[in-house]
């Protein structure tokens, strides 16, 4: 395909490489903020292939991760009730809330449909003037201008059958987060190009300057992330701070204006939780005034219930690398891969779950390794 | 986060929301187009859940591989068989 | 506030298993779990999945004969849809006197299906073909959108191994053959509207479902080539049955509609619902038309079997018109046994 | 005013058959014409229905395999639920070295389901196995509530004859074998959701649904007892045939990424919906094991036959962890193939 | 069974036969009104056995067979709304419209179903709010207390969602349409039992006594049957005309008056057309001005389209005798059992059906019977 | 028309209208017995479309029954096996 095919040329990615090799000096410690960033570096094993001391930590830019579990409880509350067609991008069925996922409504029953776009919502609230439609509007700023558009188009067509249950998120609150806490070792971030494509890079640049930190936006094939975290380590080891922008194809200082504006009138800044995170003030979008109408909080109130996260899962110690997966006590029983307990248990890519496709034992220690 | 795939416009329809064709390597769909209004047929943008986000500038695209084109290739430096 | 960004990463499908989802027909993980927890023990040989099971060298003919089972209520009384699926292949082999070797089991699940259900109707299949002596051997799995399936359908193909002296076919009556019932009819389509969804009624009448293959052989034992036709009439019940081995064997067949037992709460639901007991579906009986020398030690032999204690003589084969069937009411006289057109409906009048 | 009494008797049924209706699944007469008119002809031997078919003695090793047939929608392109259900279980019969000598085919339909499609589905069968050279010997046809199905489910049961060389099994792969695929993968699964209801897609991709019996026999002739494995990719695409084939065989699996063939408009269509191509149903491909010393006569042959052109060499089997595979990335880099885990569904991140 | 079983003794059948045997001496036609007893009659053969010029004229006693065409066609139209559910016996499914039949709605996707009582339709009512329930409230006396209760319930609980589509019929002014008309052959009745049940007897005093015509109100069993005939053949051998009542188990000279009061109550006269015969006045019963609000015609108008016929079938000449099946343009080719286009193809005991089964061709005459 | 079957009352619920439990030689229905004001436990009635219309009267069904049995069969009669 056009634009992928020739940044996932092998032949190129040596050269960046090789590039990084000559590059970096000393070991820095990089986090690719974007999940689907984390997914090429992962699967195609350029983590691996860094010069020693080059480490990348994994972010929080996954949206259907970093919904709140008292969100996805909701979800599943509003998806149980009679006359209600549901309608979710693919991705948010699997996440587990407290006492099961969307997936599990719909198979005791549930309407729950996946959709490709959020405008597909809203054709079925036309289709079925009889039936509540609910879309989950998750995502971070890429997806917001999709996911308003479809409230507009609702409230332009007067459908008092649409509503979204809104769990948005925001990047740069985020990125604050994590700088400030105590314990951060993040010294460089790869910005999602995407999430950038529609804001710009504007904001990014006050906190590349206060907390003197190198930010390069940053595309999603092989090549773009070498290449941005090329860029990267050129800044820390040569002292600067800046915010560049790799992913110059697709991304503009300024973004999509059209976008933003679209965002600005159906959105407001809220205070939003993120799941493994904690409340981050102002990270999050919920509905504005004029669209409260369509808010299936409103609309379907939940009663609030305890929600609980695994208690026994170490997944902050083992992925900081201060203990092993077998050093947990549900590690292989309580916790595997096909009934994971925490983040690093679920996907192939996982500590705890390569530790258990390698067959590794509870017996096992740091030692052995 | 957000998957999002360049494709080509092949058509643009009158209305609003502005909406057009993408082809996708021989895949077809219906995408947004009302957030690219400066996207023509022919054109290339990305597109996340049915939304194209952005043009692709062919310029800076074919910029950015030149630039890594131009590094050097180490391991065939030393080989001898870099041209 | 502590951030642990790691802690932030992906999950993943943390299942409960107490219903199917339609992950366990996706040729994945959960599928995996489906059949290695669920569906594989006490149904299929252990070992690797093969995409075809083999069977070795038979050694002879065989019969091949392959039915979907699609009945409402999944259970009933007197069975379910598991037995049913196994007996009414091991019945449609020992239609043709052979008897099962091996059976292939195809499911098609409904999201939401409860895991308890598909355990017990899964086990039900084990047993009803342990019972029956014939392996399973090999089978599928899909599962279907909620609202695209009634819970589970099943399939089952049968292969057998036809007794050498059997020459069974629907074609073979010949005129003078004596019919015969293996017992009464009637039970089974009954027991299955009784307890269907909305006709209210509480049953004192059980399914009659069971394997035929036995009975068959003790037949075939006693009358040898005597044996011209076996049929179990299922679906379309009696008349249907005997219509189409008139047909096909270019008879007619008369028969004493007062030889034909009924049980009485059979009786009293077809009253009730206005059916014809003749239309009714049967699983657990056969007809046979038997040439006339060997007619009295086959029924002789049927009822030495416990599945066959009741079985009578009901009629003879008669030299036409071809094709149809006369039932000798008990005043005496006679009529043209119709088929059932569509399905069967409750009457008023 | 006239009367005439006799004129107000009891009409009947004067059905329009434009549709299935429950009646065509009640052993009657609408069935019998359901049967005789629409299915039966061109797709089972004329002469009497009888409860099983006969299949003279085959002489030798059988394979028995059976799969249910639910795919959405039923017709797509570069195919229909016809001819995939033909082909998919020619093809696992194939998977054991057999070719197909008899077909049991058994459908569940829809109410509702109009009768233009069921012809066209049927004739779809019947031409698919008539260019497969196998002879469909019985059937069973059964109609549920609209609502209870979607349109229609096949359930084909192929009984085959091995090829007295073949020795081909899931366990059988050993250290060394050189891993083939037919053909490019993906092509099924991605026609299949580019018209699935809902998604909008409009497609340049077709199915290569295709009977592979003949290629494997070609195989088999060039391998002999080298061809250690065959499988095709059908459910779970090829990284679940190719954990299974480790886990069954207790070896491991290395597969170069980029040997693996795969069209242009499927990597767009996996790209799109955020899919491992990797776990995308197939169902005109296969994959084969096969003995080091036997691997490029295997390949030759493959590549003379016209479902297999473009057979490519795309791994090897190591010596483990046993039931691992790995793929060496375009990059180097090695990473563990993981088996999808349920349905697939599109990603938006 | 008991009060059946005993009522099939085919000894005492016997008896009775020889006792009819001996009591005619004449030429009878006798009408049974009743579909039920047709059935008894045609599947027991009981009129092979009766004597010589005893005829038996089968009645237009069969609610289902006389409900009209156009009736059927609005059955139809309703059941083929979107949100209806159509509920109605299942005899009623099979009967042909102009262009199809209920059986050919739900095959098409109308939600049709079969109930056993009209109290299951007022179930279903209570529990889909949210859909409209149209009851098909057709039959004779019999039925009609049931039904008429099923409204009364309806109307009890509130039901704006109950509805019936009414075409009940009554069996005392089919009876003096056919003693009306010019060229009526029938010389006796037996009417029917349970219509009787209900209604009592005392509406037929006045027949009987104002056509001459002695009228016996008749079980449904072959012992009811032929004793019913041989108290008739008796009336008529002796010059008698009276109301006698062979079922004596079952009905009483009044009937049932809460049954009938519950009828006065929900329904009232109407004249109604039966199929076959025509309109005839006061014949039918519709909803009474209390109950219009339960009226399916009302709450769901349909288009009046031009209902039609077959124009080919002969059927009331085969049936009086006067010509044969073979004589049909229709026979064997346009008509056959499976497709009727008449009455007398309809089961197999109709004369054009019976001819059909027994494989006579077109080029049989009368002569070669 | 009117299918009508005979059976046995075996429980009557309290409220209205008046129900109750019918036996029919072992199959069980819940009928309407608000017409049957009459009609007990253990007595027999026609029930018609779940509604029972009318209670059988035990002495009248006797009589008819022995009114018919004390006919002569006159073919018992030719051949002398009359008792
Ligand atoms: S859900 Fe998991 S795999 Fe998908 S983008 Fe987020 S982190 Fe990556
Ligand atoms: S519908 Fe026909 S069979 Fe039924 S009662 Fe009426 S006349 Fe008799
Ligand atoms: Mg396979
Ligand atoms: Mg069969
Ligand atoms: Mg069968
Ligand atoms: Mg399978
Ligand atoms: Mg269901
Ligand atoms: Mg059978
Ligand atoms: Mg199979
Ligand atoms: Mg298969
Ligand atoms: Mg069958
Ligand atoms: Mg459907």
């Amino acid at each position: 395909m056009k634009y992928l095919d020739e940044y996932r040329d092998p032949v190129l990615a040596r050269r960046l490489l090789s590039e990084l090799e000559s590059t970096a000096t000393r070991p820095w410690t990089l986090m690719e903020v974007c999940g689907g960033q984390t997914h090429t570096i992962v699967r195609q094993g350029i983590d691996e292939l860094l010069p020693h001391g080059i480490r990348m930590i994994h972010g929080p830019g996954c949206p259907v991760c970093v919904t709140p579990l008292e969100m996805v409880d909701k979800a599943i509350a509003i998806a149980s009730r009679d006359g209600v067609i549901f309608c979710s991008y693919g991705d948010m069925l699997r996440v587990p809330g407290s006492g099961g996922d969307l997936l599990g409504v719909k198979a005791r029953g549930g309407d729950v449909r996946v959709v490709y776009t959020p405008l597909d919502a809203v054709s079925l609230a036309v289709a079925n003037p009889d039936r509540q439609v609910v879309f989950f509007a998750v995502g971070f700023e890429t997806t917001a201008p999709a996911n308003a558009m479809a409230v507009k188009q609702a409230a332009s067509l007067g459908l008092d059958n649409f509503s979204v249950l809104v769990s948005h998120v925001l990047v740069p609150p985020a990125i604050t987060a994590i700088l400030d806490a105590p314990d951060n070792e993040v010294t460089a971030f790869l910005a999602a190009g995407h999430v950038c494509a529609v804001m710009g890079w504007t904001q990014y640049e006050p906190i590349a300057a206060a907390y003197r930190v190198p930010i390069v936006v940053t595309g999603f094939e092989p090549l773009d992330l070498i290449e941005g975290i090329v860029m990267a380590v050129r800044q820390l080891e040569t002292g600067r701070a800046e915010v560049e922008n790799q992913y110059v194809r697709a991304v503009r200082r300024t973004g999509n204006s059209r976008a933003r504006d679209t965002i600005d009138e159906v959105f407001t800044l809220t205070d939003r939780t993120w799941r493994g995170i904690g409340e981050i003030a102002h990270s999050g979008l919920r509905l504005s005034e004029a669209y409260r109408h369509h808010d299936a909080e409103t609309r379907f109130p939940v009663e609030r219930e305890a929600t609980r996260e695994s208690e026994v899962c170490i997944a902050g110690e083992i992925l900081r690398g201060t203990r092993l997966p077998t050093d947990c006590l549900a590690y292989g029983t309580a916790c595997t891969p096909r009934h994971p307990l925490g983040a690093p248990m679920v996907s192939a890519e996982g500590t705890c779950a390569a530790f258990h496709t390698a067959g590794r034992g509870r017996q096992a220690t740091l030692e052995e390794q | 986060m957000c998957l999002g795939i360049p494709g080509r416009i092949v058509d643009v329809a009158q209305g609003r929301p502005r909406m057009g064709t993408v082809d996708f390597d021989g895949l077809r769909r219906e995408a947004c187009l009302e957030y690219v209004p400066e996207a023509e047929t022919g054109d290339y943008v990305i597109v996340h859940v049915g939304f194209a986000i952005s043009r692709v500038d062919e310029a800076e695209a074919a910029r950015t591989l030149a630039v890594i084109r131009a590094i050097p290739d180490a391991l065939a430096t030393e080989l001898g068989t870099e041209p | 506030m502590t951030v642990d960004p790691a802690a932030a990463s992906c999950p993943v499908p943390r299942t409960d298993s107490s219903h199917i989802r339609l992950g366990h027909g996706s040729g994945g993980q959960l599928m995996a779990e489906l059949l290695g927890e669920v569906i594989t023990p006490g149904l299929l040989p252990p070992g690797p999945m093969e995409d075809a099971a083999v069977l070795p060298d038979p050694g002879g003919d065989l019969a091949l004969s392959t039915d979907a089972f699609v009945v409402t209520p999944r259970f009933f009384p007197g069975g379910d849809i598991g037995m049913l699926a196994v007996h009414g292949t091991v019945n449609d082999l020992a239609m043709r006197g052979a008897v099962p070797i091996a059976l292939a089991v195809s499911y098609v699940l409904e999201e939401g299906l409860p895991m308890a259900e598909l355990r017990r109707i899964n086990d039900s299949v084990a047993k009803a073909a342990a019972d029956c002596g014939v392996a399973v051997v090999t089978g599928d799995t899909k599962v279907v959108n909620r609202g695209a399936c009634d819970g589970i359908y099943i399939t089952t193909t049968g292969v057998g191994r036809i007794a050498p002296a059997a020459a069974v076919s629907a074609a073979n009556a010949a005129v003078g053959d004596a019919v015969l019932v293996s017992g009464p009819i009637g039970s089974h389509g009954t027991a299955i509207l009784s307890v269907r969804e909305g006709l209210g009624f509480e049953a004192a009448i059980t399914s009659d479902t069971r394997p035929l293959h036995e009975l068959v052989a003790a037949m075939l034992a006693a009358g040898g080539a005597g044996v011209h036709v076996l049929r179990d009439p299922t679906r379309g019940g009696l008349a249907s049955a005997l219509i189409e081995v008139a047909q096909a064997s270019q008879v007619g067949i008369e028969i004493t509609e007062a030889a034909v037992p009924v049980p009485t709460p059979v009786t009293a639901a077809c009253e009730l619902l206005g059916l014809d007991v003749w239309h009714v579906a049967n699983e657990g009986c056969l007809i046979a038309l038997v040439a006339p020398e060997a007619a009295d030690a086959v029924l002789a032999a049927m009822r030495t079997c416990p599945e066959a204690e009741h079985a009578s003589l009901i009629g003879r084969v008669t030299a036409g018109p071809s094709g149809r069937v006369t039932a000798r009411t008990p005043l005496g006289t006679a009529r043209v046994v119709d088929m059932l057109i569509g399905e069967q409906l409750p009457r008023i009048c």
